[in-house]
């Protein structure tokens, strides 16, 4: 019961941060209402029992990345977007696709309802920290290794593409 | 020896294309070098008729390895018809070799480069047995042929070379179509012609499908010949292509065709040739009449010879699908004849072009005063390709109509008298185009001092001169190996004919399982038959 | 089996003539090209004779060699192979002898011409063919003759082939040939297809074995017979393809005479006799042939009366002639067509030589009207004259009356002739020896009234360029030649070409003595010796023929022995009709002058049209050549060509490169778009998948 | 007790909303931030699963069974991989404005067609 | 107890290479000084893909020794297999020919740095990874590696306008296809309860849920971004027009390939019967668009990413027979297309010389005069596009098409799909044509001379022609080796017959056996 309850709660405010989202005009509050949607996630992992993602998405997501854009903002002093018509296609092809799109898997994901069943609040040994770090470092190790590669990419990408011309 | 030479013959030209793009500048050096290749080409060549079992059907030569695994092979051979046609190829490449001699002097290395690998994709036509390798060296002589047109033409070369490309491009994918679909159903998986035949006469195939794949190689050789509707990249190509491009176009490219169509329409699909005849016959009247009428009318000496051909191969393509054994000689013959006359009438072209830089009728007449050593080798040209007694036009239209006359292809009397009526035509536009050139008072004051052909030019056109006379007289010499290949296909049309006529029933049955078999498919499997009995009391 | 003759020798001989005169002869002096020429015809002529003599009589005919095959396919061969039987003997003699002569004239004719080895070797290429034509043993062989001399005449009616009307000329000759070759063809392959060979003797001799009944209806021998009668309606000049022949006239005249008169015109008449058999069984295509030659005869007879050009007259008194031979074809009394044929040969050439002699005499003028008293000017000229135009009145005793007696005869009673055509050939006769004698009396009496205007003179400055050039080609009789070489004014002509005159003269005289029939006390010869070839004409009553080599004599032989009295009737009505011609020629070309121009005058409508000759050359063009011309440009050429075929194929590009120019505005350059593409793409292939899966 | 399925549909719901954003926001980085939104959708979609496997244990045809926490470690890559793609997409997005003084997505068309 | 054996690092062997060599030049990098040329980091970074070449032998020698090889390892994320050993020959080889190319081109561009070679080593770990991964986790992790270090270099010259633009445009479209790939993934694992390819394969089985069809879907749409598959295809001719010309040679045949890799690995986990027919339209719409698209282009580059869409939908021809000689054939089409492309945007990467000045078709008038190298290869490579016999080009779309022709579930559907694609390729041959047109039958219009080809770049020309002849004319091995590796990822054993020309049952057909 409380579960739903909390569930409703932090699943409505995640969506009205997304829409909000869409709506501010300016990046910034854009940028917060994202925050408040992570945030808001977080808390639904906990209800999912996954505290080790919930930490991370707050640490890295909130903490990291959404600084990383609002400093970006900040840096480009990115004003109000103005409403530019650029493409109709957008609006008359994109949107009505995306709505069939989310209708289909929401009807996919109602009918297919009943035989997924149902959640419950994580049980102790689920989801703590050392189990995941068995898997991350054993099962997923190389993945684990391959991913050093990647954040070098990006390292060098930003350091390339950001480092003034000379 | 016997089983290297036609390697030898096809690739010789190749390396020496090869040595060609190695050689300096020198444009003096690379007309020699050229000459001296495609000579020795000739000389090898030559042995073929030499070495030959003459009077014995089938394939001889042959030479056949693996290529692409085991599936397709480089499988080569010659028989009867395809060796005379490619003696005509390496009998016309060093003369265009000699006519391109003084014509051509920017990019001269590229343009004998060309020439070479273009003969070596033609030769290769004529002797592959192995589809896939054919297909290969069908594509491969669009290039060379397409640049030579483009590089070296006049004024409209990029749109005549443009149209040739797509023309034959757009109509040769239907036969690889085709082609692919017969190795897919060949249990042997593999190219070979023999097994694509075994294939079609077993009667795996349904008629429905062996149409449609008939029709896949129709389509390619209809407009390589080019037949009547879709011929008119012809007049382009011809009148913007240098003379050795015109030359080898319709003495060689457009055999291609009607090999193509004896090979393969009738060679393979001998019930849907029998089939189909009919309105083939009717396409290949059209061409013959239709060509002549609008050569008639040219006012360009270029285009006219290009109608001509339109016309002259309309015979070929009426001699080949009167699928009679004196009809189909006659095609054959009439495909060595034309590339001989024709490729005569094209150089002549071209020399006056070299001095008068135009093809415009109304620029020349009377040049039989000033040249009239010229004008003689053109009379000489032109006589043999109307259809003149003792020289070669003449037995192989005259065979070709008296099979048409014997065919057993409906309404074959219609087409025999019609094609008959092109000996009309062709005097008409010829004899109109001699005097245009030759005849009457000269009107232009710069034409009274054309200089005559000099010996260059003169030893450049005795050969084709000569052999239109011998071919005249002694076509049985060139009979007897063409004949027994013709006879050849032309039983297995009868067989074929026999079978369909005997299996009707069973495809009735067929018809009502599944109903998309064209429903004149039964009367026409037995038609011919019926007509066989009537042939002969014609009255 | 006599002894071997290699007739293949005969003609092979002038092709070596041609051969040298054609490739080297521009480097030979005059003297040697003819030297040449002349040796090698000659020795046609004698290894003819020899020929004939060592088979005939006595020996085996036909006698026939076969050299090598030339043409084989398939069951079908034909051989290079001669064939000599009397048809051929009377054929190959005609034509070398008179050949040969004509050869001598021309030396001294054309020895002022520019391109005389050219000439020469034209000359004897026509005599290879020719021969060829009529000592071959297969219709296949006869039509490498047949096209032959349709190419040689080409080549010579355009000998001056500057002068447009000349080209023109030879290629309407040429073209209008090949219409007739045409249908000579399509009744080669019909016989191909019933006799499976194209041999003389395999196709005759299936028939004579008599398995095939007289035809009554259309049957096969009908068609087959008119084809190859309308080939022969091309080469002798019938209607409706005698067009090309009065514009022949444009060649130098030796070869009006050579070949527009002795021997190529008569190919039709050789070959028609040659496959009576086939036209016997066919009754129909005879009344035909009997149609079209009586109709030629007299039509062409009424244009020759209004023609003022001395060789157009006799153009068409060629045709009108010619036009006997095909009547007496079509009567089935042959052997009457060849004798004709033999004798017109002679004084016909003989006319024509005679015609050029007078033209040569009077400076290349051809218009009788600038002519006229000539008799005494060129006396030997104006005899032989004479002599030709009497023999081809058909006046006895020359030779043209016996041919033309018998030929009318058998139209009398042939069951395909019968009193019209009988009547309507002795009409002919009587205009023909009408407009002979008015040529003779345009030509020779009154006084010589030189025109204003020399046609010689501009048509050879027109042709000065060609002597600048190399000289290969000079106008028409290059009279201003002579006139440089100072002769000028009227003079006879030189013995080289009188010579062959009088030879010809005599021949013409007692030519047709070799004729003369019975109910004359005479044996007719020629019908005898021809009879081994000559079958009769079919059975009225339709019963099987019997076989060729027995003698059966015709119808009109037989009308003969039986009723000798209606035959001299009949003669001498002919003659009587000669004479009345020769009554009204004296009167109004010799008497009474000016009488024709005020019957012209009265009569001018039909006048025109005859001078016209009834605008048949027009009627064609408009008919035939102009709509076809239209067609090719308009319809064909720019219609069909250019605008549908070419139009749909550049259509097809363009319109393909519109598609193309439409989907690149997918590419707004927007990434929202882009995005939007993406997410439509995305819904409808993730809804089309879980809608696939729910049916499933 | 909480059907599986809301969870789901919420992580539906915002992958659209994202979808939505990136369709409709002018502003590159906000557009960007809309794919986040889409990221951190799926996310919620891995726990998700997590959980119900977690619940419904199940072992597969070669023996082994299944390890739910995968999703969570999944869900770590894919948090990685943002950060990566962040640092990296900034710093793009700094060098366009560099090159065209604007972020606004629609004036970024020079190529087009 | 050391869980990893020695085997395990054999398996990661070429990768392990690359970034060894990525690495190296990265430090190197810092060690030269700023405004000189890196031309020795690039020759580096080209022993680098060589050592990767000569890693993945050592996997054959090794495999020959003992087929465990190619159980998975890593816990079940990699496996070696003839289809990954394919890949993991043919993308180090595009890398080797672009950095070739490169050395000429960043000077050309006065690019100096050493990063950018280090990318392309990064960036081809990542590919050769992708076609190896059989987890996909790892497939996640490679495919955004390839990604992105193809965004960075999209948007290496920065200071042009057009650059930073394609490097956004594909960033972020990049990045959206991520995340359809992405919530594809996870709800594969709802629907299995896992994310390794080969339990999904054996777990789905002939009747997957609606779930695993939708994820099947949300994979292709993300996919079929990254192959340029229509309708997916919009971003690829505004980044190709873009990015620098050896960088679009790299992006539109290497992580192509490994994309298409990862698709044959994903779809083939299911049944066709559910995507054919989706794909079969793709199919149709990529070749339809690109083609005509391409007709009215005058920008090479901007023709060539046309044709590269008109490509894949060949590609995807060979993915809609479904059999085991279509999969063959779309390997052996990768390594076609990657030959002539390659070559082709070399050409292109060479004349259009500094700021990428002459990229019209135009510029190119009168080439066969002033460089006849270049206007030979050149030709060599169109003529291969247009599919002329004795080219790559030629053979691989005859391989496409034996595949939709051979017997298979739809026949008439497929039959009609290679008519589409036969039609496609005629047209496609006029917009090939132009430049050969052009470049032999026009007169030059641009007044200076292109300059001569470096030694490296000659070397990148002749090496993509020679590998386009050489596909062309005696394509056996890579025959073969395409043909087990459809072998060994089909989920059904191959019956010999069904082979595709030029099959011999040789050494990687074994392996499998072996197994």
């Amino acid at each position: 019961m409380l579960h739903q309850v909390l569930f409703i709660v932090f699943g409505l405010i995640c969506v009205a941060g997304a829409i909000n989202l869409l709506v501010q005009r300016h990046p910034i509050s854009s940028a917060l209402s994202l925050v408040v949607v992570m945030a808001s996630l977080a808390l639904i992992y906990l209800l999912l029992g996954a505290e080790f993602v919930a930490a991370i998405q707050l640490i890295v997501y909130a903490g990291a990345i959404m600084v990383l854009f609002v400093f970006v903002i900040m840096l480009l002093n990115a004003g109000a977007e103005e409403r530019s018509r650029g493409s109709r296609v957008a609006l008359f092809l994109g949107v009505p696709g995306v709505i069939v799109l989310a209708g289909t898997v929401a009807w996919l994901l109602i009918t297919g309802s009943g035989h997924l069943g149902s959640v419950t609040i994580g049980a102790s040994d689920f989801g703590e920290t050392h189990a995941i770090a068995r898997l991350l470092f054993r099962d997923f190790l190389l993945p684990f290794e391959v991913t050093s590669v990647l954040i070098l990419i990006a390292i060098m990408g930003a350091v390339v593409l950001g480092k003034k011309e000379n | 020896m016997n089983d290297s030479i036609l390697t030898l013959v096809t690739f010789v030209p190749a390396v020496g294309a090869l040595a060609l793009m190695l050689m300096p500048r020198n444009d003096r050096a690379l007309r020699w070098a050229a000459l001296i290749i495609s000579i020795a080409t000739f000389g090898l060549s030559l042995l073929l008729p030499i070495y030959y079992e003459h009077g014995r059907s089938g394939f001889q030569f042959e030479v056949n390895h693996n290529w692409i695994g085991q599936t397709i092979h480089y499988h080569m051979g010659a028989d009867g018809i395809s060796m005379w046609l490619v003696l005509l190829t390496t009998l016309l490449v060093p003369v265009s070799v000699l006519v391109s001699w003084k014509s051509i002097h920017d990019r001269v290395k590229e343009f004998f480069v060309l020439l070479l690998l273009l003969e070596m994709a033609m030769i290769g036509v004529f002797l592959s047995l192995d589809m896939f390798l054919f297909y290969v060296f069908w594509e491969a002589t669009l290039i060379p042929m397409a640049l030579l047109i483009g590089m070296y033409g006049h004024e409209r070369r990029v749109y005549a070379a443009v149209k040739f490309f797509l023309y034959t491009m757009v109509a040769s994918v239907f036969m690889l179509a085709a082609v692919i679909w017969l190795y897919t159903h060949n249990p042997q998986h593999n190219f070979e012609y023999d097994a694509f035949r075994k294939i079609i006469s077993s009667g795996a195939v349904s008629p429905t499908t062996l149409q449609w794949l008939f029709l896949g190689f129709f389509i390619a050789f209809a407009v390589k010949v080019p037949l009547f509707p879709l011929h008119t990249w012809l007049p382009d190509a011809h009148v913007e292509a240098p003379t050795a491009g015109s030359v080898l176009l319709a003495g060689v490219l457009l055999k291609m065709g009607t090999y193509g169509l004896l090979r393969f329409n009738v060679g393979l699909f001998p019930g849907q040739a029998a089939y189909n005849s009919t309105w083939i016959n009717v396409l290949a009247v059209i061409g013959i009449i239709y060509g002549a009428l609008v050569a008639l009318v040219q006012p360009n000496l270029k285009k006219l010879i290009a109608y001509s051909s339109v016309s002259h191969l309309g015979f070929v393509v009426l001699g080949i699908f009167s699928l009679t054994t004196i009809g189909t000689d006659g095609a054959v013959y009439q495909m060595l004849n034309h590339g001989i006359s024709t490729g005569a009438l094209f150089m002549l072209a071209g020399m006056l072009y070299e001095r008068k830089h135009t093809y415009e009728f109304k620029e020349f007449g009377g040049l039989a005063t000033p040249m009239p050593v010229y004008a003689t080798f053109f009379l000489l040209a032109v006589l043999s390709s109307v259809g003149l007694p003792l020289l070669n036009g003449f037995v192989g239209e005259f065979l070709v109509l008296s099979g048409t006359f014997q065919s057993a292809v409906p309404h074959h009397v219609l087409f025999a008298v019609l094609g008959t009526s092109g000996v009309i035509w062709g005097a008409c536009y010829l004899l109109w185009m001699y005097q245009k050139v030759f005849y009457g008072q000269i009107h232009h004051s710069e034409n009274k001092t054309l200089p005559e052909i000099d010996r260059r030019e003169r030893i450049s056109l005795v050969p084709l001169v000569v052999m239109s006379i011998i071919m005249g007289v002694a076509s049985p010499y060139w009979m007897r190996s063409i004949e027994p290949a013709v006879t050849s296909t032309i039983e297995r049309v009868a067989g074929a004919v026999k079978a369909q006529a005997q299996k009707h029933v069973v495809y009735r049955v067929a018809e009502s399982v599944q109903t998309h078999i064209p429903a004149v498919n039964k009367s026409s499997a037995a038609s011919p038959v019926q007509n066989d009995s009537t042939t002969g009391g014609q009255k | 089996m006599t002894k071997n003759l290699h007739l293949w020798v005969i003609p092979l001989l002038p092709l070596i003539g041609a051969a040298i005169n054609g490739l080297f002869g521009r480097r030979f002096k005059n003297a040697m090209v003819n030297t040449v020429a002349l040796l090698f015809t000659a020795a046609a002529f004698g290894w003819a004779v020899w020929a004939v003599l060592s088979i005939w009589p006595g020996g085996s005919t036909p006698y026939i060699e076969t050299l090598f095959p030339w043409i084989t396919a398939g069951s079908f061969s034909a051989p290079f192979g001669f064939y000599l039987d009397q048809l051929s003997m009377i054929m190959v003699l005609v034509v070398t002898g008179v050949g040969f002569l004509i050869h001598i004239y021309s030396v001294g004719y054309m020895a002022h011409e520019g391109g005389y080895y050219r000439f020469f070797a034209y000359l004897n290429l026509f005599m290879f063919f020719m021969l060829t034509l009529v000592l071959a043993n297969n219709y296949l062989l006869m039509f490498v003759g047949w096209e032959g001399v349709g190419l040689a005449s080409y080549l010579l009616i355009g000998f001056y082939f500057l002068k447009d009307s000349a080209a023109d000329a030879g290629k309407k000759a040429f073209i209008v040939n090949r219409i007739g070759d045409f249908a000579f063809l399509v009744g080669m392959f019909l016989i191909i297809q019933h006799f499976g060979s194209l041999n003389y003797e395999t196709v005759f001799s299936k028939i004579a074995q008599g398995h095939y009944a007289t035809e009554a209806g259309w049957g096969f021998f009908t068609i087959t017979a008119l084809c190859l009668m309308f080939g022969a309606t091309g080469k002798s000049a019938q209607i409706p393809l005698y067009v090309w022949l009065p514009d022949a006239m444009e060649g130098p005249t030796p070869v009006s005479a050579l070949i527009h008169a002795a021997t190529m015109v008569t190919a039709g008449i050789y070959m028609i006799a040659r496959s009576h058999a086939i036209f016997n069984l066919a009754p129909h295509a005879l009344e035909i042939v009997a149609i079209i030659g009586c109709l030629t005869a007299i039509f062409a007879a009424t244009m020759g009366m209004a023609q003022t050009d001395i060789k157009r007259v006799l153009a068409y008194s060629t045709i009108s002639q010619l036009g006997y031979m095909f009547l007496a074809c079509g009567v089935a009394a042959y052997s009457a067509g060849i004798f004709h044929l033999m004798t017109h040969a002679f004084f016909k050439a003989l006319l024509f030589l005679g015609a050029g002699s007078v033209i040569h005499a009077v400076g290349g003028e051809q218009d009788m009207h600038r002519m006229g008293g000539l008799r005494t000017k060129i006396p030997v000229t104006f005899w032989v004259m004479t002599i030709a135009t009497i023999a081809i009145a058909g006046i006895p005793p020359f030779a043209g009356f016996f041919s033309k007696d018998q030929i009318l005869g058998a139209a009398f009673h042939s069951p395909y002739g019968g009193p019209v055509i009988w009547a309507i050939g002795l009409i002919t006769a009587g205009l023909t020896s009408f407009y002979m004698f008015r040529l003779w009396f345009m030509t020779f009496f009154g006084e010589y009234k030189p025109g204003s205007v020399d046609v010689g003179e501009e048509a050879h400055a027109a042709s000065a360029p060609a002597h600048a050039g190399h000289g290969a080609a000079s106008h028409a009789h290059g009279h201003a030649d002579d006139e440089a070489h100072g002769h000028g004014g009227v003079h006879e002509s030189p013995w080289v070409m009188l010579a062959p005159l009088v030879v010809l003269a005599v021949l013409s005289f007692v030519g047709g003595w070799v004729g003369v029939p019975q109910f004359l006390g005479g044996s007719n010869h020629i019908e005898h010796f021809l009879s081994p070839v000559m079958q009769s004409g079919p059975a009225v009553s339709g019963e099987v023929s019997s076989t060729g080599s027995e003698a059966t004599p015709s119808h009109a032989d037989e009308a003969a022995q039986e009723k000798p009295g209606e035959e001299l009737l009949l003669a001498g009505t002919s003659v009587g009709v000669a004479v009345l011609g020769l009554f009204f020629a004296w009167l109004l070309y010799y008497k009474r002058p000016e009488l024709p121009d005020r019957i012209t005058s009265k009569m001018h409508g039909i006048y025109t049209m005859v001078l016209h000759k009834y605008y048949v050359d027009e009627g064609y063009g408009a008919i035939f050549v102009k709509p076809l011309l239209a067609l090719s440009t308009v319809v064909l050429w720019r219609g069909v060509d250019q605008g549908v075929i070419d139009g749909l194929v550049n259509g097809a590009g363009s319109s393909s490169k519109g598609i193309g120019n439409e989907l690149r505005r997918m590419q707004s350059g927007n990434i929202r778009s882009y995005a939007a593409w993406v997410a439509i793409g995305g819904a409808v292939v993730i809804a089309y998948m879980v809608w696939m899966g729910v049916t499933k | 007790m909480v059907p599986l399925s809301w969870y789901l549909i919420l992580s539906a719901v915002l992958f659209s909303l994202g979808i939505f954003g990136f369709l409709l926001k002018r502003n590159i980085i906000t557009v960007f931030m809309s794919i986040e939104l889409m990221l951190n959708a799926v996310n919620l979609s891995f726990v998700a699963f997590a959980n119900y496997w977690h619940a419904h244990p199940m072992k597969f045809s070669d023996g082994t069974s299944v390890v739910p926490l995968s999703g969570h470690v999944f869900v770590f890559f894919v948090m990685v991989v943002a950060a990566a793609e962040a640092a990296v997409g900034l710093a793009i997005i700094i060098s366009v404005f560099r090159t065209r003084e604007t972020l606004n997505i629609d004036r970024v068309n020079l190529l087009k067609l | 107890m050391n869980p990893i054996h020695t085997i395990d690092y054999i398996r990661i062997l070429p990768e392990l290479m690359l970034t060894a060599f990525g690495i190296v030049v990265m430090i190197a990098d810092p060690l030269l000084k700023p405004g000189a040329s890196r031309k020795s980091l690039g020759l580096l970074s080209l022993a680098g893909t060589l050592a990767a070449i000569a890693a993945t032998f050592c996997q054959i020698a090794w495999l020959h020794r003992d087929a465990s090889l190619s159980d998975p390892g890593w816990f079940g994320m990699v496996r070696v297999d003839s289809f990954s050993i394919f890949f993991h020959l043919l993308i180090p080889a595009i890398s080797a020919i672009c950095i070739l190319m490169s050395l000429e081109y960043l000077d050309a561009q006065n690019i100096r740095s050493g990063e950018y070679y280090a990318l392309i080593l990064f960036g081809t770990v990542g590919m050769v990874l992708m076609s190896s991964a059989v987890e996909l986790v790892l497939i996640f992790i490679a495919l955004e590696i390839s990604s992105i270090s193809t965004y960075i270099l999209a948007g290496y010259r920065r200071r042009s306008a057009g650059s930073t633009e394609s490097a956004i445009k594909y960033f972020l479209l990049g990045s959206f296809a991520t995340a359809f790939f992405l919530y594809g993934v996870a709800m594969i694992f709802g629907a299995t309860g896992s994310t390794s390819v080969l339990k999904i394969a054996a777990s789905l089985g002939d009747n997957p849920g609606l779930l695993a069809i939708a994820a099947t879907a949300l994979m292709i749409i993300g996919l079929g971004f990254k192959v340029a598959a229509a309708p997916f295809h919009v971003w690829t001719p505004d980044v190709y027009e873009g990015a620098p010309a050896p960088i679009v040679a790299l992006m539109s045949t290497g992580p192509k390939a490994a994309a298409f890799a990862v698709l044959l690995r994903v779809l083939f986990a299911t049944t066709s019967a559910h995507w054919f027919p989706l794909i079969w339209v793709c199919a149709a719409l990529s070749m339809t668009l690109g083609n005509f698209g391409a007709l009215m282009q005058n920008n090479v580059k901007r023709m060539l990413a046309y044709s590269s869409i008109a490509h894949a939908g060949y590609l995807l021809v060979a993915f809609a027979a479904s059999n085991d000689i279509g999969i063959s054939a779309a390997i052996f089409y990768t390594a076609a297309y990657a030959a002539m492309n390659v070559g082709a945007f070399a050409v292109v990467s060479h004349f259009a010389a500094g700021g990428e000045r002459y990229v019209s078709i135009d510029d190119y008038s009168g080439l066969g005069r002033r460089s006849p190298l270049l206007a030979f290869t050149l030709t060599i490579f169109m003529l291969s596009l247009i599919g002329i016999p004795a080219t790559a080009g030629f053979l691989g779309k005859y391989y496409v098409f034996t595949a939709a022709l051979s017997p298979s579930a739809h026949p008439t559907a497929l039959v009609w799909l290679t008519v589409i694609g036969l039609v496609n390729s005629a047209v496609a041959s006029f917009y090939y044509l132009r430049l050969i047109v052009v470049m032999y039958m026009r007169e030059p219009v641009v007044a200076e001379a292109p300059a001569p080809a470096t030694g490296f770049m000659r070397l990148a020309l002749v090496l993509a022609a020679i590998a386009t002849i050489y596909l062309g004319v005696i394509p056996g091995k890579v025959q073969d080796l395409s043909v087990a590796g459809a072998h060994d990822l089909s989920p059904t054993g191959t019956p010999v017959g069904a082979l595709p020309p030029g099959t011999q049952t040789t050494m990687p057909v074994a392996i499998t056996q072996a197994k």
